[in-house]
């Protein structure tokens, strides 16, 4: 559409614009206008609430379907985020010891070998490695947290 | 008392033991798999703690995790329920070294009775009745002869290297024995590597009767009488009552009193079950102590009105047992049906799977212990029984029509239950005369 | 669009507002104009409600919403015909005595004051009369059966 | 024994007593109106007829329509349950002409215990105490003052005309009684054209205190021992327990043989409960019979064991008491919540609607009576109840702790209840203690 073109063809930003405009003031969810070999078709809204709405949830929620695998996991927006979560119930440690500076911080890049930290489970320092490569983007505990199984610690970036 | 405990254990025992703590004003910590994640009831406990995946040996049965997580939790003590880790010694010592308070016996209490053999002469030494035997292997024919001839026929003679019935069978007199001894010693020399037999006596139609002991760290033991187990598939509890029917009063109070005697000369604490069988002449025999709290507990707790785990924890914090033997009385007649995810018309396979519709039943007497609701999943990863189903009257009689209509009165929809089985065998005339033995559900119903 | 075509093209905003106004108006969920080359299909709010799926219904279902009226209601199906309910728990008969005829039957006509069954509730035989007049269709219960409260007795036809 | 009953009720009374026919093997028919077509209890009676439209008085309340039904139904007794037509004589007379039983007292019992003045004379000639008073019209202030000092301060001036406290007044002391006769007169005379005014004793901060009665056809009449009742809105009761906390032991066992010998005083037959007031010295004094069942039954059900529902029926159909005096014994301390659809932060206004999602609490010592459940709509036509949520438990204490953790158990959404301001109540130190009069709720969380 960054080329409009003369004579109001379909290809017009202008009427283009004016459609869509037209289409929330009336609340219209498709218009397809069709002139011989000229064709626009708009759908607003629609579609997307057309399709099935999720089933209710239960209540309570009952036994999660869901099965959360652990480590390292695709986040669900984008195939190259990588959630690694925690394999253990723990205390998680970002660093060797208080003194020592933290084992990954974001921008850091980590491959599948690198410690990224220390889950402390029944006094045993676990050091848990990345097992991907990639991008440390977001560090989602504190220091010296409590984790449960399954729960997310860093995201990474597989393409970085 | 305890400020916080956490529950090693999952379904309708951690929402049994989370109700316990809630009354006690004791904070829980509840553990949980991936499969579980989101039931209802981990919403009662104060925290919940994910400890890994669905599969028990990653989870519920993982020794590490779950003292991780009692650390993490910051508890004084864990509550195993039972099934999983309830019965391991090896993490009940954990917890000793962790400063942990295991809810339950002594690990070397667990060990003493955890081996059969080693349980046995602990209770002749008690003199608590067991199955007489040769007490060791038999050599030849005339040893045999003489030894059924002390005992009494019928008996059985067992590979002392056997298991699954393989080198076993059953002598009515001289002539069988003779030629029996023979064949069971070349099968299991066949099977085993290892002709060693031994002979016991056979127990026909045997019933399983077992005691409700409760011991508490000061010396004082009570047994809160008997429950009734003989209705089973398998070897599967499948119904338990108590009292147990047609035992004479004199029977009664012999085998609690000798499961008493079992449990204090092993110092065993907190609660306990000793089970027995009997015949049918009300000789009874020691079988095993199982050293945690039972699936089938309410029917005791509905006729003495005792809380056996409110009880449990009590005794593992250190106070005294509030009652004594003369206060604990069996009042009227109460009775458990274990309400499996199972298809009885399909040979009991398991039906995992969402609840569609759920009604429970409620009403006078009747007790529903479920962490299961309209939507919830059974997941396919644990044992089948998604609640119990338990009724107290003032008679058997009485107690098992409440027990008909609460069965009907529980509509259950998405997946199929041992409900419809329980009507039937309720119905049937030997369970209404309570003369039922552990053969009784393949006898009768699954034409074995 | 900003440019209005002349000779009424599928493009034509003045049109296409006309056809808006008239969806509005008649409450028309989709339009679909077709001649040889030229189309103007438009839809409105239509496509979203029609995806939702009924709600499932609460099990058990609860005390019912629907409050059924006492006689006489209309069919669902056809606004002539009228069921007529038992205003009364009791025993129906459908004659005045066992050796009598029918007060009424299929193809006669009722008025309003034409008794057409008796109910008999303690002893009492009440004469129920039609409240309605057209042509039985059809008698719905049988000779001395037990009706409750709210039972369809008979269909009329109030064209008839 | 009765074959098939109807049950003239709807709602968790119906179910209640459903639930009773069918462990007495007796069969069902409901009744039901418009507004409660499709409810799930219905579907476990074994017949279900409608009577009328939503509205009581063409259906519930309406005689001819349930004798009619019951003929149609081809019972041998009808259950009243209780509010509706369960107190009232002359459809007990209509079911006796019919030779319909009628599971309750008699016609005659009914009335003579109907009129409140008739009832307190009864109670007079049984030895029963009543509130002391004038015992008839006071005609000047020296009569009056002569009954004060034989009564004792402080009294209660009544117009004998009266109703809803017009024309009441309170008196402490001679100098005020002086004044608040003429007052009181005066008031009387203006509101109701009569000046008749009588004395009474003013029972200052009352307990309400009564006592189930079971008596059978036979002649046998035993009490069940007390309810406490104190916990009233409005004179509507919100919580009931049994035993009374705080009630000496004496008083106890007077105020239940004052209750028996009321009872057998006028061939009383059937379940009927007595109620008392109790002053703060212990003092009780009759207030009159409801000769029905209660809404509170299971709190003496759960301490005593006995099915009052159950006693009902086999006392209709003519069996005699199966037990005596000496067998009922309380056993523990029960505590009812009654649960109804109300919102307690506006002024407990009736919250009909759809419940969109249900959890019920269960568990060792809980008992949930309640027809209600996930996706049923609560109609706005009749009372607000929707259940009743009874723990029973060793001690006071325990049921309190218990029932806190079943109301946080029950989940109601989609309609307001009364659960959480009973969670507060429960939590007050006065109740805690046991030290509850009828002014408690109002004075303590209603400000008023």
């Amino acid at each position: 559409m960054a080329e409009s073109e003369s004579n109001g063809g379909v290809f017009d930003e202008a009427r283009f614009l004016r459609i869509v405009e037209l289409m929330k003031e009336h609340d219209l969810a498709e218009v397809d206008l069709r002139d011989s070999e000229q064709r626009i078709c708009i759908k607003r809204g629609g579609p997307v609430a057309a399709a099935l709405p999720p089933a209710p949830p239960a209540y309570p929620q009952g036994a999660a379907a869901a099965q959360a695998s652990p480590q390292p996991a695709a986040a669900a927006d984008d195939p190259n985020m990588v959630v690694i979560k925690s394999p253990m119930v723990g205390t998680f440690y970002s660093k060797p010891n208080p003194k020592a500076a933290s084992f990954v911080k974001v921008g850091d890049h980590v491959d599948a070998e690198s410690t990224i930290c220390i889950i402390e489970a029944m006094k045993v320092f676990n050091e848990i490695p990345a097992e991907i490569s990639g991008k440390v983007v977001a560090v989602l505990v504190k220091d010296e947290e409590a984790v449960e199984f399954g729960k997310p610690l860093f995201k990474i970036d597989t393409t970085g | 008392m305890y400020n916080r405990i956490l529950i090693a254990n999952r379904g309708e025992i951690a929402l049994r033991i989370i109700r316990a703590c809630r009354e006690m004003g004791i904070e829980t910590v509840a553990v949980f798999s991936e499969a579980d994640r989101g039931s209802a009831y981990l919403d009662l406990a104060d925290e919940a703690i994910c400890i890994g995946p669905a599969k028990s040996a990653q989870s519920y049965l993982k020794i590490d995790q779950i003292i991780s997580a009692a650390e993490v939790g910051n508890v004084e003590a864990i509550h195993p329920g039972y099934g999983f880790l309830a019965e391991n010694s090896h993490f009940n010592e954990v917890c000793r070294s962790c400063k942990i308070d295991f809810i339950g016996p002594t690990p070397e209490a667990m060990d003493l009775l955890g081996d059969k053999n080693r349980a046995r002469e602990i209770a002749r030494k008690a003199k608590v009745p067991v199955v007489p035997g040769s007490g060791g292997l038999i050599s030849d024919e005339a040893e045999a002869l003489k030894v059924a001839h002390e005992i009494g026929f019928p008996v059985l003679i067992k590979a002392t290297a056997g298991g699954g019935g393989k080198g076993m069978r059953v002598a009515a007199n001289d002539l069988v024995l003779q030629t029996a001894i023979q064949q069971a010693q070349t099968e299991a020399q066949a099977a085993f590597g290892n002709a060693g037999v031994y002979l016991e006596k056979y127990v026909e139609r045997p019933r399983h009767v077992e005691v409700q002991v409760l011991a508490d760290l000061h010396g004082n033991v009570v047994h809160l009488w008997e429950r009734e187990c003989s209705t089973q598939r398998r070897h599967q509890k499948l119904i338990e009552e108590s009292p147990a029917p047609n035992l004479p009063q004199e029977t009664r109070e012999a085998i609690c009193q000798a499961a008493v005697r079992l449990i204090k000369s092993v110092n065993y604490t907190n609660a306990g079950t000793v089970e027995f069988i009997v015949d049918q002449e009300n000789n009874f025999y020691f079988i095993e102590v199982n050293a945690r709290i039972q699936v089938e507990h309410p029917v005791t707790e509905m006729v003495t009105g005792i809380d056996l785990i409110r009880s449990q924890i009590a005794i593992a914090a250190g106070e005294p047992l509030p009652f004594t033997q003369s206060n604990i009385t069996q009042r009227g007649a109460a009775i458990e049906c274990r309400i499996n995810a199972e298809d009885s018309e399909r040979n009991f396979q398991p039906c995992p799977g969402q609840i569609k519709k759920m009604f429970t039943p409620g009403g006078m007497g009747v007790r529903f212990e479920s962490h299961v609701h309209q939507g919830y999943v059974v997941p396919p990863h644990y044992d089948s029984m998604i609640g119990k189903l338990i009724v107290h009257q003032p008679t058997r009689r009485e107690a098992i029509a409440c027990m008909l209509r609460a069965l009907d009165e529980l509509r259950i929809e998405g997946i199929q239950t041992t409900a419809p089985f329980h009507k039937k065998v309720l119905q049937h005339s030997e369970f209404v005369e309570g003369w039922v033995d552990t053969s009784f559900v393949e006898r009768v119903f699954l034409n074995k």
